[in-house]
Formats: structure tokens, sequence, C-alpha cells
């Protein structure tokens, strides 16, 4: 993390406003500087495409299900094996790599942060421990609380402080970055192997529904003053029709931040369904990306399905056994005590199959149809749409006409009368790329404030130089070109060191986990509550002073401070 | 006659395990538990010592009667007189059969091997300083 | 001195609420524990030094020497065999899976001696499941299958089950129902509603039945199934359909007789089925504290739970090929390292007789059936006593052990750290 | 072109050899071949004498001969496409794993997993074959696929595990759990057998001598006459909403 001159580097970094220019970026300590002495060592970038390290603000790499994914499956394991190179160490799995496989192909491709979509706090030591040995991103987690029933039960009271204390107490102990809300209300319905229809349905064990869990979770964020939004995973993923439900949800976002986005909605694709069953379902991207045109609170991610052999994962327990319904295959389900669920099982998207031809138009027509790219970030929901390894040729389906014609001729023949995709012409540019990989990401992460996501004197040194010159290709016609390009970085530099180089990991490498402590009024310290406490000690299955991560799973870490709206006097 | 040996985990056999050359290990874990019918057609009683014999070896026991089990089914603590009668077959498995093991019993007045002994029949180097 | 709220390093139930009391460095007092845990606690035997077979007797050794002689045995294999590790703590296991991989060493866990065929079993189907505290609120019929937890894990029943407080019910005790399957009527099954005794190895035939049952296809299946009464078989059935939330505990009894890990999918297959019915799930009743840890850490790292072959460089894994029972009875091991299990006490004759005729070391506090079978033994700190670490809950939750007691004992950890420094030094990759 | 590898006498013959590269696809490219002793890799010709007459236009000209110990040798013919191979002795596991065409004839037995995910081609053993023989990898997806296998010995536990394709003869007796979760293909055993077919989806089986211990939840549809024996005809595994066929001259149920 000594300095480094990165030289001739051709530049995109939207945050800083930068589109295309010919820069040398300084290094030192790990951040961009202004200037470096003589003594730096010099890369040269000789002219290729250079971006801030990719962010992925949606992924599953890390934590208790992953591993249950890769525990299950050992046919996956096998299908991607390499063997101790260099710095390397073995690692196995395709859809589903193991810790090491994550970090070193995430690097190949530039990516120097990921966030951890789903933690179950009571099993947060998990993800800890995986997140040390994903040693060439830094990590965050978004802490589940879709079924948590100190939450649930603080607005079923009506008071959005204690809901806000409780989520304040739990994700600073499980040292957690987010709020993720999973199903709301479904996945403690799933408790006695029920669900929720929608936003409007009361829950067996509560008495509100989802709409007023989701209304109540963001305005406590707010309060909260968390970096993040909420981020929701809709109800009714993957069921037909299911668009109204999530054109519903977006419906009732207040727009309570004007620095970022209030709602963070994932995995969009999984919820923009039409028709009555599976025989006349269509896709209901149009009517999506119009509401989400108007609503700049929102923002969200694609979810993007490719074709091949895949590992679907979620905390959405109830909709994994439907799934598992429908094809008959393994079927884990693993529900956690007074928090919430997850679902696993092994999923193949063949182009023959229709529905499936259907959803992998719908993802590309989200990100097309949406008009602004920061509103719709590059996501596959790795791995329940495909694996990571696929971004490349998601990048270059979106930046060619010509290619998603191409693909589009080898779908089942029925998708053109169910989607509007061939009539979508939209090419996105660069900049739209680096928006919806990187920049965008940061944002709606609420960290550029820590330094993540552009390239000026401040930031941190997470850069990646692929071996792209954007003026000798015309990524509409050399679609093969952009997809190369992607698939492997000639340089990725984490904290201002070149971790990778043209695939191959060349460091052990160290993350930092990045976590949330919110300042909170000792009023609404659940630490001291005595009502919280009994509750824990009565329902839970471990005692509440084991609960905590200790400050020994973080190693390398940062945590983010926040000042909350919480103290008494402020009514 | 050919008996059904299960092996499993008992209490006293577990309040032992850091203690396994020990005579509480010794004489939780080489106790053959059997229904008292049997003990009857061997014509010996509870508290008498057997030889217990499987296709993978042989081992004197010392026999404790029990209605819990069925007549024809016996049944021992999981441990190193156990296994000097499990074969090391699993069937492709990795697991081999510590249970439902076919074994012929009969009365003996051979002495029950300590833990030691065992070691050392198949090779081992006691250390008991 | 007063610790509360200590995880108990004995079994998976790994409960976290014991109280221990300590006067000049020494556990005196334990509270809350149950009978094995506690002897656990209150054990003196240790081995005092590292110890190694010089001309046919035992001799005392310095620990560099133990560790020089175990690093040059290990690096100098051809096959050489890692095995134990469920009784110690996450982060010296890493190092364990590090160590096999610079070795090219086949590395195994206990698992592969107890739930392996439950995890061929979820290899194959799945496993609808549950953190504990889910059935402890939950469920209103529990099924201990081929298990005995009132002897092998004996707070089972109170933390988790028929006598723990749960938020769905007024009487803990009276609204559960307790179904038990097993050979004999063990201790568990006395205070089951419902005890069924079935012929040895008769598992599979009975969970077939049931299912037909339960798809309401009784009509193919025979009036007497592995000796119990179809009758029998349809009150549990209803029993099953009746409750609201079913939960399904499964032990050694199933996994390890005839069928292995089909019986284990059957089970699975059988909550799967009920699934559509009702709500079920099913667990296992892992053995070891930390067993499950051993299967996280190797499948977050080298993909697979237990029974890696490192040797062609990459993670190789088929159990009943990289198994430590089938490598050992077909003899291919030439070094063997042992850490934090007792293979002496619990493997078959013939595998044992293969560990003591090739160089074998053992890593653990104490002295066992193993020590006979070994060159070298290295003591060192007993995790969650004497070193903190985390271990995983037989339900995966993971839980921090805690260190109680000073001790002048190295670390599994620190000698395994130690021993890989070695061996790359060795291998010219130091 | 003939190629006959001779092994050598090994100093210690029970560590495992993985030969993945003994194919006659791999001989006709002439490619260097390389295998693994434990953990220690190296040239077949540091462990063997390797004599190759006359020359071969593909694969398919290529037989391979195996003389001396092979009992330990691992995946001997695996993903082969063509040609054939010669085993004078026993073979060790993953014997043909993943082949697609050509022949192995193996004179003496054969260890587990033999033809294992097998696509095509032949396979035939004159002596035993141990578990798994026919049957998948871990995780369950589909065993063999395709091709044959004949054993005209007996063979270990769940044979034919997973099985989707082809048809195997056993003309012994079988293990525990012959063709467990079985999905296509046809399996012929000429000996007894027991708990034979849990849990299939479909396929078919035939077994000639004794069925013990007969999976309790099977219909029994009818008799045939097949070979001028009289059979009894299953459908099932109805615990498994399955309509595989399973045919068997005598059985009976652990009651």
């Amino acid at each position: 993390m000594g300095e480094i001159l990165l030289k001739n580097a051709w530049v995109i970094d939207p945050i800083s406003g930068i589109n295309g220019e010919m820069m040398d970026i300084a290094m030192d300590g790990g951040r961009i500087v202004e200037y470096v002495s003589d003594k730096a060592d010099v890369i040269d970038a000789e002219g290729f495409l250079t971006l801030p390290g990719g962010i992925d603000s949606h992924t599953h790499t890390s934590g208790t299900k992953v591993n249950f994914g890769r525990y299950m499956s050992p046919e996956d394991m096998r299908a991607g094996r390499t063997p101790k190179k260099g710095a390397m160490h073995v690692t196995s799995g395709y859809s589903v790599p193991t810790t090491y496989g994550n970090s070193y192909k995430y690097s190949a491709l530039g990516y120097t942060s990921l966030v951890e979509g789903a933690m179950a706090p009571l099993e947060a030591r998990h993800t800890h421990e995986e997140f040390a040995f994903t040693p060439l991103q830094d990590s965050f987690a978004n802490v589940l609380f879709d079924g948590n029933w100190g939450m649930l039960g603080a607005i079923e009271e009506g008071d959005i402080k204690r809901a806000a204390a409780i989520i304040a107490w739990t994700i600073s102990a499980v040292k957690g970055f987010a709020v993720k809300l999973t199903n709301p209300g479904g996945t403690e319905a799933w408790g006695f192997g029920k669900n929720v229809s929608c936003i409007n349905q009361t829950m067996p064990r509560f008495d509100i529904t989802p709409t007023e869990i989701i209304r109540s979770a963001i305005e406590a964020n707010e309060l909260l003053h968390l970096p993040h939004s909420v981020h929701l995973h809709c109800n009714n993923l993957g069921t037909p029709g299911n668009y109204t439900c999530t054109l519903g949800t977006f419906d009732i976002v207040p727009d309570l931040n004007d620095t970022r986005q209030t709602l963070y909605a994932t995995h969009v694709q999984f919820h923009s369904y039409g028709g009555s069953g599976w025989s006349d379902f269509c896709s209901k991207s149009e009517p999506i990306a119009q509401k989400v045109n108007m609503r700049p609170q929102i923002v969200i991610d694609m979810g993007q399905v490719m074709f091949g052999r895949t590992t679907t994962m979620t905390a959405d327990g109830p909709m994994e056994f439907n799934l598992y319904r429908l094809h008959h295959d393994k079927w884990s389900n693993h529900d956690v005590e007074l928090e919430t669920g997850s679902g696993i099982i092994p999923v193949n998207y063949r182009k023959k199959n229709l529905v499936n031809s259907i959803m992998w138009a719908i993802g590309l027509e989200l990100a097309l149809l949406v008009e602004n790219p920061w509103q719709c970030l590059l996501a596959t929901d790795n791995p329940n749409g495909a694996p990571f390894v696929k971004y490349p040729e998601v990048i270059a389906l979106l930046m060619s006409k010509k290619y998603r014609d191409a693909e589009f001729a080898t779908v089942h023949q029925d998708t053109g009368k169910r989607v509007p995709l061939p009539a979508i012409d939209r090419e996105l540019t660069w900049h739209d790329i680096a928006v919806m990989t990187r920049a965008g990401q940061a944002r709606a992460l609420g960290i550029t404030g820590v330094g993540k996501g552009y390239l000026l004197p401040g930031a941190e040194a997470d850069i990646a130089v692929y071996p792209i010159r954007v003026d000798d290709i015309d990524p509409a016609q050399q679609y093969e070109e952009v997809i190369k390009g992607f698939s492997q970085t000639e340089y990725t530099i984490k904290r201002g060191r070149v971790v990778s180089r043209r695939g191959d990991a060349l460091v052990h490498g160290e993350n930092t986990t990045f976590w949330v402590k919110p300042n909170v009024p000792s009023e609404y310290d659940m630490t001291h509550d005595e009502r919280f406490k009994e509750h824990f000690e009565r329902y839970y299955s471990i005692r509440m002073s084991n609960y905590p991560v200790q400050e020994e799973y973080l190693h390398r870490n940062y945590c983010i401070r926040t000042e909350t709206d919480l103290s008494t006097t402020h009514d | 006659m050919t008996y059904t040996l299960n092996s499993g985990r008992v209490i006293p056999q577990g309040a032992f395990v850091e203690h396994k050359i020990s005579q509480g290990y010794r004489e939780a874990t080489s106790v053959l538990f059997i229904h008292p019918m049997d003990l009857f057609q061997l014509g010996i009683e509870s508290g008498d010592k057997v030889r217990v014999t499987s296709a993978a070896g042989s081992v004197v026991l010392r026999t404790e009667e029990t209605e819990t089990l069925r007549e024809g089914c016996v049944f021992i603590a999981l441990g190193p007189y156990a296994n000097a009668i499990t074969g090391g077959y699993s069937h492709g498995t990795g697991m081999p059969d510590y249970k439902a093991i076919p074994v012929e019993i009969e009365p003996t007045d051979d002495p029950v091997m300590t833990v030691w002994d065992l070691m050392e029949e198949i090779g081992g180097l006691r250390y008991d300083n | 001195m007063i610790i509360e709220d200590v995880p108990c390093p004995f079994c998976g139930c790994l409960c976290d609420d014991i109280t221990l009391t300590i006067k000049n460095n020494r556990i005196v007092g334990v509270e809350n524990c149950c009978v094995l845990g506690n002897a656990k606690y209150l054990s003196k035997q240790r081995l005092k030094h590292p110890i190694m077979r010089k001309e046919g007797k035992w001799v005392e050794v310095s620990f560099d020497e133990a560790i020089e002689e175990t690093a040059r045995i290990l690096s100098g294999a051809t096959r050489p065999l890692l095995y134990g590790w469920s009784g110690t703590y996450n982060e010296a296991q890493v190092t364990a899976v590090h160590l096999a991989e610079e070795l090219g060493a086949l590395i195994d866990s206990t698992t592969s001696v107890c739930h392996n065929p439950s995890i061929l079993a979820i290899q194959e189907v799945g496993h609808p499941g549950c953190t504990l505290g889910q059935v402890k609120n939950r469920a209103d019929l529990v099924i201990y299958w081929g298990c005995n937890p009132i002897e092998a894990h004996p707070r089972h029943l109170s933390r988790y089950t028929t006598y723990a407080d749960g938020y769905f019910f007024e009487n803990t005790v009276s609204d559960r129902k307790v179904v038990v399957v097993d050979v004999r009527e063990s201790e568990t099954a006395k205070i089951a509603d419902e005890f069924i005794q079935v012929k040895p190895g008769g598992d599979y035939l009975i969970l077939s039945a049931l299912r037909a049952m339960v798809r309401g296809r009784g009509d193919v299946v025979p009036a007497t199934v592995a000796g119990v009464k179809k009758e029998q078989l349809q009150r549990v059935v209803d029993l099953c359909q009746k409750a609201r939330y079913g939960a399904v505990f499964f032990g050694l009894g199933v996994s390890m007789t005839r069928g292995k890990y089909k019986n284990i999918r059957n089970a699975i297959e059988l909550v799967s089925e009920l699934n559509r019915k009702t709500k079920f799930t099913i667990s296992a009743m892992r053995g070891h504290y930390n067993v499950y840890g051993f299967n996280e850490v190797l499948t977050w790292m080298a993909g697979y739970p237990f029974a890696v072959d490192f040797s062609r460089g990459i993670a190789f894994y088929n159990p009943g090929e990289t198994t430590v029972i089938d490598v050992l009875a077909r003899k291919e091991p030439d070094a063997c390292l042992v850490v934090a299990s007792d293979p002496g006490a619990h493997f078959p004759k013939t595998c044992i007789e293969h560990m003591a005729a090739i160089p074998t070391i053992q890593i653990d506090p104490c002295v066992n059936p193993t020590t006979a079978l070994c060159q070298v033994q290295i003591p060192v700190a007993i995790t969650g006593i004497e070193v903190a670490g985390t271990a995983y809950r037989m339900d995966g939750v993971p839980i921090r052990m805690k260190k109680v007691v000073e001790t002048e004992f190295p670390t599994d950890k620190q000698i395994l750290d130690r021993i890989c420094e070695r061996v790359r030094e060795l291998n010219g990759n130091g | 072109m003939k190629v006959t590898i001779t092994l050598w006498d090994r100093d210690n013959p029970l560590i495992p050899v993985e030969a993945e590269m003994i194919t006659p696809d791999a001989f006709f490219s002439g490619e260097e071949i390389i295998i693994a002793v434990g953990n220690r890799h190296m040239r077949l010709d540091g462990i063997a004498d390797i004599h190759i007459e006359g020359e071969a236009s593909s694969a398919a000209e290529v037989a391979i001969e195996i003389r001396g110990d092979s009992a330990r040798f691992k995946r001997v013919g695996e993903m082969m496409t063509a040609g054939s191979i010669t085993i004078e002795g026993d073979i060790g596991m993953h014997c043909g794993n993943f082949m697609s065409g050509g022949s192995i004839e193996i004179l003496g037995s054969a260890d587990g997993w033999l033809g294992r995910e097998m696509k095509g081609g032949e396979i035939i053993c004159h002596g035993d074959a141990g578990d798994y023989c026919g049957a998948g990898y871990r995780g369950g997806r589909k065993g063999m696929r395709g091709g044959s296998i004949e054993v005209v010995g007996s063979v270990g536990d769940f044979a034919c595990e997973h099985i989707a394709g082809g048809e195997v003869i056993i003309r012994g007796n079988t293990g525990d759990y012959p063709c467990a979760e079985m999905k296509g293909g046809t399996v012929i055993i000429l000996g007894d057998c027991s708990r034979v077919c849990a849990n299939m989806s479909a396929g078919t089986c035939y077994v000639y001598g004794y069925a013990d211990e007969m999976i309790p939840t099977f219909e029994r549809i009818g008799c045939v006459d097949r070979d001028g024996l009289q059979l009894h005809h299953f459908r099932g595994d109805v615990a498994n909403r399955g309509h595989g066929d399973l045919y068997v001259a005598r059985y009976g149920y652990l009651s």
C-alpha cells in the first residue's frame, strides 16, 4: 500500500463527473492522492478503460445459506475446481464457489466491494467468518428484519422509535450494514407453513400487514440515519401476476431522504410478472419501469436471469418451497427463530423453457426502460438469477441491440408475444455501465462518504483497469470484445495494491468489513431494556450475552457511526 | 445362535470420555446388554462373561440383563470393545456397520481386557506414566 | 469468580447457559450443566508434556522437537491423512485445511463416522431444517428417530423440545406429543406418547410405508413392516398430519444402520411430503460440540463438508473412497495426524491396526486409546475452557466458546500454524 | 495401434494411483501420460513399461492392454470415446467413468464405481464389481445414462444408483439397494438381491433370483412370462410417485 502511479488511464468516474479522460491516478496508503513522489511504482494502463472498483450491491457470497448451498451440492462444487497456484488457494464451485473462489473470480472481474444480501442476525458470526476468507473485497452485510419479533412487536404497538431502537441494537450487535426485509411478514408466517399474499394481508402472528412493516422500517431507518435505505425483497417473488403487488409496494414509499433513495428494491425482475398463472405468464417490465421513472425515491436492481445451471437461495422460505414443488429437485429450508428463514434449491434456466426465456427478457427490459441508470443497478442476485461470472455478458446485452437480437433468436419461440424486449432499441453507454456497476451502487448504498465508488483524491484506491480501448471498439457491433474485456481485468487494484492481474489473484489480501453503529440515547438502548431482555431470554435458544458478534470476528473493519433522531425531547 | 448387536451412546460412557484409560470407562464400555431369555438360553446369569464373535473379530464382555431389548438383540456402548468386533467395510459410504452386526455369543471365563491391552494387541504401545 | 453464560464444549447442543465458579485458576463449581459436560469441566487428567516413541519407549520431548518431527513425517508422506477436528474450534480448523492443501493430504473429520450419511442424503434431496428455537417455540409434535437424547444429549429435551418454554404453548409438556422410533426401549422411549420398536435395519422400510400412507396410498403397504403393525404406522401418520408443527430429530440409529444415507434420505423426503400438509422440519442430532463447525469450515474453504482429498492439487470428494474408514481399511495412508478426536476408541479394529503400523501423530490434551497408536503426541489447551474460539451448534448456529482459565499449554491453532509453516519450508514454499 | 502397459512392482502397492489419462484418446493424441501416485505426479513410464506397436488413424484404432497389478489404479478409461482397453488383472475404482464410446474388458474384478456416469460404449467385467457399479456422483443427479455394463460375477451395494439410461446385466448377485432412485434404463439381475429399486421413479428392472426385503411400497400389477420364467410385476415406488417397472421371480418382505 505504498505509493503507486497509474499512468495513461482512460477514466470514467460518474460520481466525479469524469466521462472518458486520459488521466494519471496517484495512490498512497490505500487512498487516492493528488501527487506521489518519484519513488512510486508506476503502472502503465496503456489507455485502457479505467473505472472505480466494482461494487455488487446485492449478492450472496457469505453466510449460513450460501454455505449450505455449497454443502448440499457436490455436483456444483466439482463443476468449478482450480488448484493451488501462487498466492491462490484451491477453489471449488461454479454457481456457489468457495469463499476464495468468489473472491478471486470477483477480483478478476474488477470488483472490490460486495454486499451480502441477507444475513440472519442469529447466525451473523458465520457471515463474518466467511468475510475473513473473502480477502480481495470489502464486505457489507444486509441484516434480515422481515420476521424480527422485537421489531414487529414494536410496529404492532405503533412505536416506531422502539422499532428503530431494536434495529439499532441488532444491527450493531451483529456488525451489519443495512436493514433488509425479505418477503416481510411472509417469512414469519412460514414458521407455521403459511405465507402472506400481498402487502395488505394481515400476518398470522402479529396484527399488522406488510405495508405497515415496510413503511415503519423505512421511517425507522431514516430516524437512525443509516447510510443505506431499507433494502427490500418484495412479497410474492416469482409468482405470475405479482407486478401489481410490486407496484402497490412502490406506491407506499415516501420520499424521506435527499441524498439517496428511500427504498432499494432488489432483484425486481422476479417481481415484474404478469398473467394469472404459468400459461399466460408475461412480462410487466413496462409498468414497473414507468413507476420507477416517476418515483426518484426508489432504486432497483435488475435481478437478471441468464441461462444455465445455478442455485437459488433466499431468506424467502415459502417461495423456495413453491419452487421445489415445481422442480421436484433438492430443497433445503432453514427457519431462524424469531427472525427470518431461508430456502435453497438448484435450478437450470433453459432457453427451451418459455417462462425462463421471459424472465431473461424482463431483467434486460428493466435496465433499458428505467431512464436513469442511477435508478437501476446491474446485478443477477448472484447466484439466484445467474452466477456473477455472467456479468460481462449482461453488460454486452445492454450495450448491443444486435447481441440481444441474436440471443433472442435462440430462446423459446413464443417469447416475442409475451415481452416488449424486441421493440426496445436503447443501447447503454460505457458511462451507463459505469453507473450501473459501481457509481450507482456507491450512491445507493450511501458509501461515497467512506471513499467508495469514485476516483478523486480522498477516495479508497479501489480501481479496475479493463483491457478495452473505448475508442477502438463499437460495443453495439463488437459485443464479443465487450464480453472479453469485462471478463478479466488487466489490473484490479484494491486499497492501493494490485491484487489481481489478468485473472490471477496476486496476494492473499485482507478485506475490510463496514458496519454501522447508530448512536442511540440511553432510554432507547435495548441492552438495558428489561422487557426486551426478558423476551429474549425466554424465547431465543441462546443467551442474550452470547448474541452480539465479538470484535474478534471483524479483523480489519470500519464502523460507520450515525447520529439518530430518537431522543425523547425531540418530539 | 446368532444375535444382532447394536452399539450406541450411553451416559456412563459419555461421562468418561475424557478418561478413557480409567476403570470407569472400561466398565461402561465393556458391558453387553442382553435380554433375560437370551441369558437363560445361554445358561448363564447377568454379570457372567461372554465371548462375542463377529466376522471382524472377538472380544470378552460382561453381561447385564435388560428387558428394553427384543430377544436376539444385544447392545453395547460405543467404544474400543464394540470396535474390536466391528468391520472396516463401509459399503462404499464411508460409514462402517456400527449397528446391526451379526454376532455369536458363548459363555467364557476369559478376562475382560483393559483398553491398553486392546491397543497393544493391534500393535500399539501403552502410555501409563 | 463466577462466569455466566458459558457455552459447554461437550455435545452438539452447545448449551450456552453454564455458570462456572473459578478459584485459583481452576473450575470448582459447575451449574446448569448435564453430567457429561460436568465431567469434562471437572476433569483433571491430561498429558503434561509432548511425548515421542524412541526405541520402543515413550520419552518426553520439547514442543520444538515434536513439531519438527511431525512436519518431517507429514511432508515426506505420499498419502498423508489428517483426521479429527470436531473437538477444536473453527480458527484451528482453518489452519488444518491450509495444511492439508499444502501437503496434498486427505482431510476428514469425525463426521465420517457419525452423520456422514446425513450429509450424503442432504446432498441428494436437501434439508428442510430450522434453528432449535423454532422447535422450542412452535413444535407440538417431536419425533426422535434412532436417537436417545436423554443419554447422548441430556439437555436437548429441556432446552429445545418437550420440556422447553415455547411461545405458542400454554402448557409446554402436555401440549406437545413425543414419538420415539428405536430398536430398543431407550430412556427416551420411556417418555414417548408413541414408541415404535423397529427391527434392526428396518427404518428404511418403515419410512417408505409412512410416505405412501401420507400420500393416501396405504393400500399397498403390507400389514406389518419391519416388526411394526400398519395400525401403529397409521396412528403416527395421523399424529403428523394433525400437528401444527412437527420436528423430526434423528441420530446414529438411522445413519449407521443398513442403507445408511438412504434411510436419512427417506426421512427427509417424508418431511418434504408432510410439508405439503403442515409444517415439518428435520434435524440431525450432531455429537461433538463442534463437529458441525468443521463441516462449515471445510465447505467454505474447499466446497465439501468432509472427506476431501487434496492429493491432485484440487479438492476431490467422494465418501466411500476419500473417507477415513475406507482409506485406513485399504491401508492407503503412509502417515497420519489426529487432532481433537479419538479414533483409537471409535474406529473398527482393522483401521486402527493400520494407524499403529504407520507414523501417527496426535494433538490432544488427554492421554487416550489413540495415544498408544502414535509415535508422537502433543498436548494442547482445551477449547472452550482454556482457549476461546468458534463452534457451531447442531443446527448451524455459531457460538463463541469462552476462555475461563489461564493455561501454559499452546492452542491447537498455534501448534498447527507452526507445523504448517515448517511444512512450507520443507516443501520449499516458505 | 496396440499399446501394452506392463506395470512394475511398486514399493508400496497400497498407495492408489490415479490414471485417468490411460485412454485410447490420450495415446492417439500422443500426449505425455501423467499419473499421480498418492500426491506425487509423474510420467506413466516412471512406473511401467509402455510398448507401442503400429499406427492409428483415430482413437478407435487404439487397443490398450494393461498387465501387472492394476488393482489400485483408478479412473482408467475415464472419458474415453473410442478404442479398447483390456485389463488382465483387477482394476481400481472409477474404471470407465463418463465413457461415451469404445469398450473396456476386465478379466479380473473391478473396484467401486465401475462405469460411473457412463454415457456410451461397453464394459465387460469377468470377475466381481464393487459398490456403486453404473452409479452416479454424490449429489444424486443421474447415474449411468447410456451404453452397457455386463458383470459376470457379483456386484456390491448401491449398484446402478440413479441410473437413467443404458443397460446393465449382473450375472451373479447384488448387495443391498440395487437400482435405488432408478430413473431410466434397464437392469437385469440374474442372481439374488435385497431392497431392490428403492424409491425408483422410472426404468425397468428384472430380478431372476430372490428379491429379499422388498420395499413395501410397490404395487403388485400381475404376472408375466419371460424367458420361460414367471415373474411378478410390480410398479413403483409409490412412496416416490414413481412409475417404474420391477419384475421379480421370487420375493419376501421384512415383516
